[in-house]
């Protein structure tokens, strides 16, 4: 018997400007103890079916057809208590976007007991020592103490795995996991992994899980269904799918999958197009608005100097200073990188990284140290006009590609907002033309400008943020996990076009990512973080090849290896 | 937290200066306090001779002053009317209105939340628009009607609730309360109830339009899909998240309720501290004035930064913002 | 900054275009809204032509056509459709004649306190530290003021400082000021609140990453994000200065006596409830109830039109 | 057996010399007492005084009352009386003028005094009803020599919060603008109709408040009552409207002083100086409208600044000036303002009956003869701080009410008719500056003439004098309007005053 069956459903978003089709005639099944995968583009429909099984579609979204039913049970058609009932008990979930996920005015701790206590019944103290466990179990440092922080103390992929563990407390029949790991480093990313795994072997649960990355693919999951615009085109054991894939969207999928193992120069591109408008061209930057203007002032020495950098936060605050407690999240973290260097920071999740990025675009105001950018140590500016001239030259694509978008604007305003602002254009249909452009290029097409960010998929989202940052043409980019939502195609294209940036025009970059194929592919150097302190610096090549620190060497091991991977026709870097 | 505190003591003292500055400059618009004093028998040498007496004549700055030297010592001068220490006056109506207030803030915020929470939730059933009609009605008829209104009806035609006053008091030292017999409460009901339907309507349609926004954001999506019931999901966790604004405009309201209650004491002849004051102007009775005007900017010091403190407590996010 | 260039497009057709104008189309509350707020503001403005007679011209009222019941009732006269006040002004003209006062004083009070506040309440939010103090200890000092004696005030000054001609036609200023004045701390501080929560979010950061002036952030993302509180307030707030206006005339400092407002006919009627002359306070108390309650249902419409989230 | 009732304002002090103001005498009387009484019918009645004569025409001889005891069981003498007098004399006393009226007091013997007038004084007696006695020995004992002073120190002043007088009724608790309560004083020396033990005063302010408190049976009585609601009173079970003259006149005066007049939009001259414009003036009011519409039929529309009441009064001037537009527009043409001209009304709008109503109804019926006024109606401390003297008169046009406090027709002449006169304390009143040596003659001959017949005449000849010039617009004398419950009876006294001596609960 089927644990879980998704007939023929058909999810729409009705709009003024149209019907959306997000799903369409999708059919899919979960026996237990199954780990089924789904891949596929970006904004295929793949959270929005997983929003429908749990029965939280967002409005206007409406499912008019199909049905799903558990263990035989048909569920969308249940009243909502009963629904009520279901979630979290049979059907865990975990949502996309992580970081929004979690009341930010609650611990982790009162999210986490209430949630075990509402489905176990395990009373107060009990469900406490449970929770504790559970962050254990995913990975937490400390998590007796951490337990009390409130979501935003958290990093990126510490409040992931503070989803997963309030997805996972109840002990669901079926879990439904849209991308549960974008935000974790590898080893934490394995230890998840491992956890699934093992749910679903000893408790035969059966599992959902959408996911962009081929290695946790090639990983865990028995079988895999390739999702295209809204429809399954091709389903199988996870084996065939990676190995030998037959319909053509699959195919030209996994060829640009990011090699862990060889440097290339360009990433290969999706060559399957099915519709027209939707696949960008390469751009010439020489003629391209993008390439204008980039006459920076040169300086002698790194473009950006980080000197012994330490960041403070208080975690219990507390009537008098001497209750406060407090850590260091960064601390004393000095590198440079030099003019149109590509410097990746990689590291364990809840290491800092995010917390230097910040501090480089003077978001956060550090403890102590400085940070140089073109001979200027930015912490010592005071006057906004000063500051705004750096602020031109450099951009960051935030981490959260949700949070980060105001969602009462339109993206064509949001996009815009910077070349109006710094008058990068000369007039109205000047700016709606680049506008336009840019959404192109980052393959979300120019209908997507009159939309609010709400409507759209992770991925698309995190496009139009990349979309934004370009639009200032800056000098130094900051890419905080750039492409963790991104289906490999997309990011083959954008890292692409990065690259095309950083070689002809000398795009500074400050690249922090988990994902070690890409750090490879893309930095020229790579600074390894911990716990605050940077570990070593070093050559991508000499890292990847012959790494020095312990940490270092473990996660290169931990990377997962597609060895089934062809390397047919693909232009390896000083081949 | 504690030099948080003394710094807006400070800062109240200077607020509470400014105040009674602004007040001596703005008395000599509001009439001429001799006439309040005298019958109108009385020579006009003799309102001369009182006028300088008061020091009516001097400039304000030395009025204010005075005024000022004076209350550094705890002494807010004599009421022209009643010739009583401003003090006493003030404290003795202190609880009957703070009572009245605190009766009013309640029946506001029990009624008031879980109304709001209520239509937000079902803002498309008959009951939650009949209550936001119905509040609506309450806002845009003028206190002075509704009050008149109840006492119609619950005093004259029902004659259940008493029309007027306090009822019976019970002085516990120098605190009276109604509480504590029959004939107090009762007489706490339609003033209340008056009191309160205005702030009613506000905190609800607050509370309800926070509510529609916080109800499709991703952490509530997340908590529904945990399976937690509704009853959490609304109270626990939505309603929290609409608390800021909420919390800042019941501090403002209340520090209102205290201070200008004045139709609603009016109405009710509530001997409260509203009476007095619109009794003040009416009377010009400016040390009267001077030193409730200083008394509620003092109060509105301590509410306001009472909510500042409570944001704190509700929002962990701003925490982190103040103490580093 | 935004270069006003050719549109292809007018601002009328935009408007129609615009997602508000189709979520207002299919909003019947919302058009019943807007139809009766339009209309009342319209009887309003053309008062003159609409009402059976003049309640402002002194020589045209009688006192001996004081206090007559609505037309309908056996004592009342043809002339007066819904009755007489106490002067013999028709309730149904002063109705209309003194929307205009109630609608100018409610519109133009609760649009200056908002302003006002609003402003105040995103720098001291935004800014916090000194400015935050300082704007939010003004603020406390302007709480400790009732409207009525900054009404006083205010028309103390004024009538000191312009000549005397001017008084009579300076009261509504007066008015808008002093009832404004009075109410922009709602705003501020509500303002405030939820800007010391949005200033945080990282769509603030990443304006601020672009580098867009504090100023901008604050018109162009914060203010969006901070509404929804200001227009419950707002909106509520514009029946409470039409009440205001009303006692505040009482006091001297409003308009006279001779041309009442909205507010004012209601007050005048209250005196009469006892004696049985309901009319007086009834109908402009339903005109007052069924505006506050147009203008809040059109609140609640355009808070949710604005939010594309709720749309 | 308990008698409440409420009035509009409120008891400010206990002290008998701190104000002047009738509700506060009217109250205190029932506490503390004169050498003379009011009868229900306020006539002058032996009061602590058993009986007196005049020895010259300046000096008077008081026979006291023996056996008198005050509350707290002091006896009553002599020494009281000169104490009294004496503190009424003293810094923070409003009872200044009354005091001035004696130039010395005299003790013959312990219950004998005689007392000298500075001018001669026909109606000192009229007077001496609302001079209370204190007890001597108590006011010594606690400090209050002198009456409580605003401008004093925090100390406060025993007499302002405690009494100790002659009267029927005792002081048991009394808390300023909330409540006071008396009980009767079982010593009292004179039988009185009344068999009430203990009476609650409560002030509320608002009328629809009071009433309704007297509707729905929580009061015994309330005034005063809307002129609007007596119908609605009278329909009502249990309780009813009680009405009558007040010896309060309500009129209209003009501003005849100054060469140009404020506000209005004539430069240069003022109008108001021409007979014919004020004559027009009043004949452009329809009286009779204003007391059915607006007075509900209850004022007494009248042609003379004194009412019936007064001593003085002259029934063939009473006759109010004819309603007569068309004559009012024939004399504005004629003195030269065919088409009118602008002025301000200043009006209370808290003080008497109706008040504001009345100024619109005026304003209105100016408006029909061409005269645009500009309303300005304030509550009554705005409205005296501007139009008294205190601001120099700021007014051209404005409505006051008078009722005169030894309810002799001297009064009204000394403080609203002759020309003001600063120095010698006169016309104080006279906001608009009416000024007729002739009257002022008259006015100052009847001060010392003690032949009630002569007097009474040149008091009839300076008002026709008055009237001729129309000098004023007289309205109407308004109402008493009290609202009773049918458990009680009352004696509703001429000035407004309530004595809880004619209170009666009936079973
Ligand atoms: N509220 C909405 N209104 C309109 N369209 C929507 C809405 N939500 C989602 N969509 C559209 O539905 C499609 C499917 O979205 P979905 O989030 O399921 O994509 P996805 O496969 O999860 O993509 P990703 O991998 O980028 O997360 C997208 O094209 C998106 O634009
Ligand atoms: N506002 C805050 N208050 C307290 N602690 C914080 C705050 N922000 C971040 N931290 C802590 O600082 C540490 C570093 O966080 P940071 O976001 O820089 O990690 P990261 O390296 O980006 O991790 P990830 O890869 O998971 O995003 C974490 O332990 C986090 O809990
Ligand atoms: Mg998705
Ligand atoms: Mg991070």
């Amino acid at each position: 018997m089927d644990l879980l069956n998704i007939n023929n459903l058909r999810i729409e978003f009705p709009s003024r400007h149209g019907t959306v089709v997000a799903v369409d005639d999708v059919s899919l099944s979960v026996q237990p103890g199954e780990v089924l995968g789904v891949v596929g583009e970006s904004g295929a429909g793949k959270s929005t079916i997983g929003n429908a099984v749990i029965g939280l579609l967002e409005p206007p979204g409406e499912m008019t057809a199909g049905h799903v039913l558990l263990k035989s049970e048909q569920i969308d058609t249940l009243n909502p208590e009963a629904k009520r009932k279901i979630r979290g008990r049979r059907i865990g979930m975990i949502f996309q976007d992580p970081l929004t996920s979690l009341d930010p005015l609650q611990t982790i701790e009162q999210q986490l007991v209430e949630t075990i206590d509402l489905h176990l019944k395990l009373g107060e103290k009990k469900s406490q020592e449970r929770a504790v466990d559970l962050l254990r179990q995913v990975g937490i440092p400390d998590p007796e103490n951490r337990i009390k922080n409130y979501p935003h103390q958290f990093s990126g992929g510490m409040r992931q795995r503070v989803v997963i563990a309030l997805a996972l407390c109840a002990e669901p029949e079926v879990i439904i996991a849209d991308e549960p790991t974008t935000a974790l480093d590898v080893s934490i990313q394995a230890q998840i992994l491992e956890l699934m795994r093992r749910l679903c072997k000893d408790k035969q649960v059966g599992m959902i899980i959408i996911t962009h990355d081929m290695g946790v693919i090639a990983d865990i999951t028995d079988r895999v269904a390739v999702m295209y615009r809204g429809k399954v085109v091709e389903e199988g054991t996870t084996a065939k799918i990676l190995g030998d894939p037959d319909h053509p969207y699959t195919q030209s999928l996994i060829s640009a999958v990011p090699r862990p193992d060889i440097r290339l120069r360009r990433f290969p591109m999706v060559n399957y197009i099915e519709a027209e408008g939707e696949r960008s061209r390469n751009i010439d930057l020489s003629t391209h608005w993008l390439g204008r203007h980039r006459d920076f002032e040169a300086v002698d020495g790194p473009l950006l100097s980080l000197k012994d950098l330490v960041m403070t936060f208080v975690t219990k605050p507390a009537f008098f200073k001497r209750n406060r407690s407090t850590f260091n999240a960064v601390d004393g973290v000095s590198f440079d990188i030099n003019e149109g260097e590509v410097f990746g920071l990689v590291g364990e999740s809840g290491s800092g990284k995010s917390t230097v990025a910040r501090m480089v675009c003077s978001l956060y105001k550090p403890a102590a140290g400085e940070v140089n950018f073109s001979g200027t140590d930015l912490t010592k500016i005071r006057s906004e006009n000063e500051r705004d001239f750096f602020r031109r030259q450099m951009q960051m694509i935030f981490q959260d590609p949700f949070s980060s978008l105001n969602g009462r604007m339109r993206v064509m305003d949001i996009i815009a907002e910077p070349i109006r602002f710094h008058q990068l254009a000369s007039s109205n249909q000047e700016v709606e033309q680049i506008v336009n452009d840019l959404l192109d290029h980052v393959g979300l097409g120019a209908q997507a400008s009159v939309r609010f960010p709400h409507e759209f998929s992770g991925g698309q989202r995190q496009r139009i943020s990349i979309a934004r940052a370009l639009a200032t043409r800056p000098r130094f980019l900051i890419c905080d996990e750039p492409t963790s939502a991104l289906d490999v195609s997309i990011q083959a294209q954008i890292l692409n076009l990065l690259k095309d940036l950083q070689e002809e025009l000398g795009l500074t970059m400050l690249f922090i990512s988990h994902d070690l194929p890409v750090i490879r592919q893309m930095c020229d150097r790579v600074g390894v973080m911990k716990q605050g302190k940077l570990l070593e610096v070093s050559a991508t090549e000499d890292l990847f090849e012959k790494p020095t620190a312990a940490y270092t060497r473990e996660l290169l091991d931990l990377m997962p290896r597609l060895d089934k991977l062809s390397h047919e026709g693909l232009e390896v870097e000083g081949a | 937290m504690i030099s948080f505190i003394f710094k807006r003591l400070v800062q109240s003292v200077i607020v509470m200066l400014t105040v009674a500055l602004i007040a001596f400059s703005m008395f000599r618009f509001i009439g001429d306090p001799i006439n309040n004093m005298v019958g109108q028998d009385t020579s006009q040498a003799d309102r001369a001779a009182l006028t300088e007496q008061l020091g009516l004549n001097d400039p304000f700055l030395v009025q204010f002053g005075r005024f000022a030297l004076n209350a550094a010592e705890g002494n807010f001068g004599i009421s022209y009317k009643y010739r009583q220490p401003v003090s006493s006056l003030i404290l003795e109506r202190l609880s009957a209105t703070l009572e009245l207030s605190l009766v009013a803030a309640i029946l506001t915020l029990v009624v008031g939340i879980p109304l709001g929470v209520y239509t937000a939730l079902k803002g498309k059933g008959l009951l939650s628009k009949g209550i936001m009609t119905l509040s609506l009605i309450g806002v845009s008829l003028p206190t002075f009607l509704i009050g008149i209104l109840l006492i119609l009806f619950f005093g004259v035609m029902l004659r259940w609730l008493p029309t007027f006053g306090r009822g019976d008091v019970v002085a516990l030292g120098w605190w009276t309360t109604g509480f504590l017999t029959l004939s107090g409460i009762k007489s706490l009901i339609l003033p209340s109830i008056t009191l309160a339907l205005f702030q009613m309507t506000l905190i609800m349609r607050l509370v309800r339009a926070e509510m529609l926004e916080v109800l499709r954001t991703d952490f509530i999506k997340f908590a529904r899909a945990r399976g937690l019931p509704d009853r959490s999901v609304h109270f626990k966790h939505a309603l929290k998240n609409t608390l800021v604004p909420v919390i800042t405009i019941t501090g403002l309201q209340l520090g209102a309720l205290i201070a200008f209650a004045i139709i609603t004491e009016s109405v009710f002849q509530w001997p409260g501290m509203g009476l007095l004051f619109i009794q003040a102007i009416s009377d010009v009775d400016i040390p009267i004035m001077a030193a409730y005007l200083v008394l509620i900017a003092f109060f509105f010091v301590v509410i306001n930064m009472i909510v500042d403190i409570l944001y704190y407590a509700v929002d962990p996010r701003l925490r982190a913002d103040s103490s580093v | 900054m935004e270069q006003v260039t050719p549109a292809t497009k007018t601002r009328l057709q935009r408007f129609f275009g615009s997602d508000v104008w189709y979520s207002f189309m299919r909003s019947p509350v919302a058009i019943i809204s807007a139809i009766v707020t339009i209309g009342m503001i319209l009887a309003a403005i053309f008062a003159p032509w609409i009402a059976p007679n003049n309640p402002f011209d002194l020589a045209s009222i009688s006192i001996m056509d004081g206090n007559l019941p609505p037309a309908w009732e056996s004592a009342g006269d043809s002339r007066f459709l819904l009755g007489t006040d106490d002067q013999g002004r028709g309730v149904l003209s002063t109705i209309l004649y003194g929307a205009r006062i109630s609608l100018i004083v409610g519109f133009f009070s609760v649009i200056f306190s908002m302003v006002v506040g609003i402003a105040l309440g995103l720098i001291s939010g935004y800014a916090g530290g000194r400015t935050d103090a300082l704007i939010m200890r003004i603020a406390d000092i302007q709480l400790s003021f009732p409207a009525i004696l900054i009404a006083l005030l205010v028309d103390g000054v004024a009538r000191g400082v312009l000549p005397s001609e001017l008084h009579t036609d300076i009261s509504i200023y007066v008015l808008i000021f002093a009832i404004g004045i009075s109410g922009w701390v709602q705003y501020a501080r509500t303002v405030r609140g939820s800007t010391l929560v949005e200033k945080n979010k990282e769509y603030v950061q990443a304006a601020r990453v672009i580098g867009i002036r504090p100023l901008t952030i604050l018109r162009r993302h914060i203010l969006p994000n901070v509404m929804g509180p200001v227009m419950v307030i707002a909106t509520i707030h514009l029946a409470i200065a039409i009440i205001t206006e009303a006692t505040l005339s009482f006091l001297g400092v409003g308009v006279p006596p001779t041309t009442p407002s909205l507010g004012t006919l209601i007050r005048i009627g209250n005196e009469y409830l006892f004696s049985g002359d309901w009319w007086i306070t009834i109908f402009p108390g339903i005109t007052l109830v069924v505006l506050v309650l147009a203008v809040n249902l059109l609140g609640d419409w355009m808070r949710d039109a604005l939010n594309p989230k709720l749309r | 057996k308990t008698f409440k009732f409420a009035f509009q304002g409120d008891l400010s002090s206990l002290d008998p010399h701190s104000l002047n103001e009738s509700f506060l005498l009217g109250t205190l009387g029932n506490v503390y007492e004169g050498l003379a009484l009011y009868d229900p019918n306020m006539q002058i009645v032996p009061g602590l005084a058993e009986s007196w004569k005049i020895l010259t025409p300046t000096t008077w001889e008081f026979k006291l009352r023996k056996g008198v005891k005050f509350h707290g069981g002091q006896d009553f003498t002599a020494d009281d009386v000169i104490f009294s007098w004496e503190r009424a004399g003293r810094d923070g006393s409003d009872q200044k003028v009354r005091n001035s009226m004696i130039k010395s007091i005299t003790k013959v013997d312990d219950h004998t005094i005689v007392m000298e007038t500075p001018a001669p004084n026909p109606i000192l007696v009229q007077d001496l009803p609302y001079l209370f006695i204190m007890d001597k020995e108590w006011s010594e004992e606690h400090g209050t020599t002198s009456s409580t002073s605003a401008a004093g120190d925090n100390a406060g002043n025993y007499a302002n919060l405690h009494a100790n007088g002659t009267g029927p009724f005792k002081i048991k608790s009394h808390e300023a603008d909330i409540k006071s309560v008396l009980v009767r004083n079982e010593n009292y020396w004179k039988d009185i109709p009344t068999n009430v033990s203990e009476v609650i005063f409560t002030p509320i302010k608002e009328a629809p408040t009071r009433v309704a408190a007297l509707i729905s049976g929580e009061l015994d009585m309330v005034y005063p009552v809307p002129v609007q609601d007596w119908e609605r009173l009278d329909n009502a079970k249990g309780v009813k409207a009680l009405t009558g003259p007040e010896a309060r006149t309500i009129f209209i005066g003009f501003d005849q002083g100054r060469d140009e007049l404020l506000y209005s939009n004539i430069k240069g001259k003022n109008p108001f100086k021409d007979q014919r414009v004020r004559a027009a003036f009043v004949h452009a009011i329809n009286l009779d409208a204003i007391k059915e519409k607006i007075m509900r039929g209850a004022a007494t529309p009248t042609g003379l600044l004194a009412a019936p009441q007064v001593n003085g009064f002259v029934e063939s001037l009473n006759s109010p000036y004819a309603y007569d537009p068309e004559k009012s527009k024939a004399l504005l043409a004629e003195a030269g303002y065919p088409d009118g001209f602008e002025v301000t009304l200043d009006c209370p709008n808290n003080r008497y009956v109706n008040d504001e109503k009345i100024c619109q109804a005026v304003t209105s019926m100016l408006a029909k003869v061409g005269v645009k006024v500009d309303l300005l109606a304030q509550p009554k401390s705005k409205y005296f701080g501007k139009v008294l003297a205190t601001s120099g008169y700021d007014t051209s046009f404005y409505l006051l009410g008078w009722t005169p406090g030894s309810m002799d027709a001297e009064n009204v002449l000394s403080s609203l008719i002759v020309c003001q006169n600063a120095d010698a304390k006169k016309g104080m009143f006279n906001l608009g500056n009416y000024c007729n040596p002739k009257v002022d003659e008259l006015t100052a001959a009847i001060g010392s003439e003690t032949d009630q017949a002569k007097r009474n005449a040149m008091i009839a000849e300076a008002f026709k004098i008055v009237k001729d010039d129309v000098g004023y617009m007289p309205i109407h004398q308004q109402p008493l309007s009290w609202g009773v419950s049918d458990r009680v009876t009352v004696n509703q006294r001429a000035d407004n005053g309530l004595d809880y001596r004619y209170v009666v609960i009936n079973e």
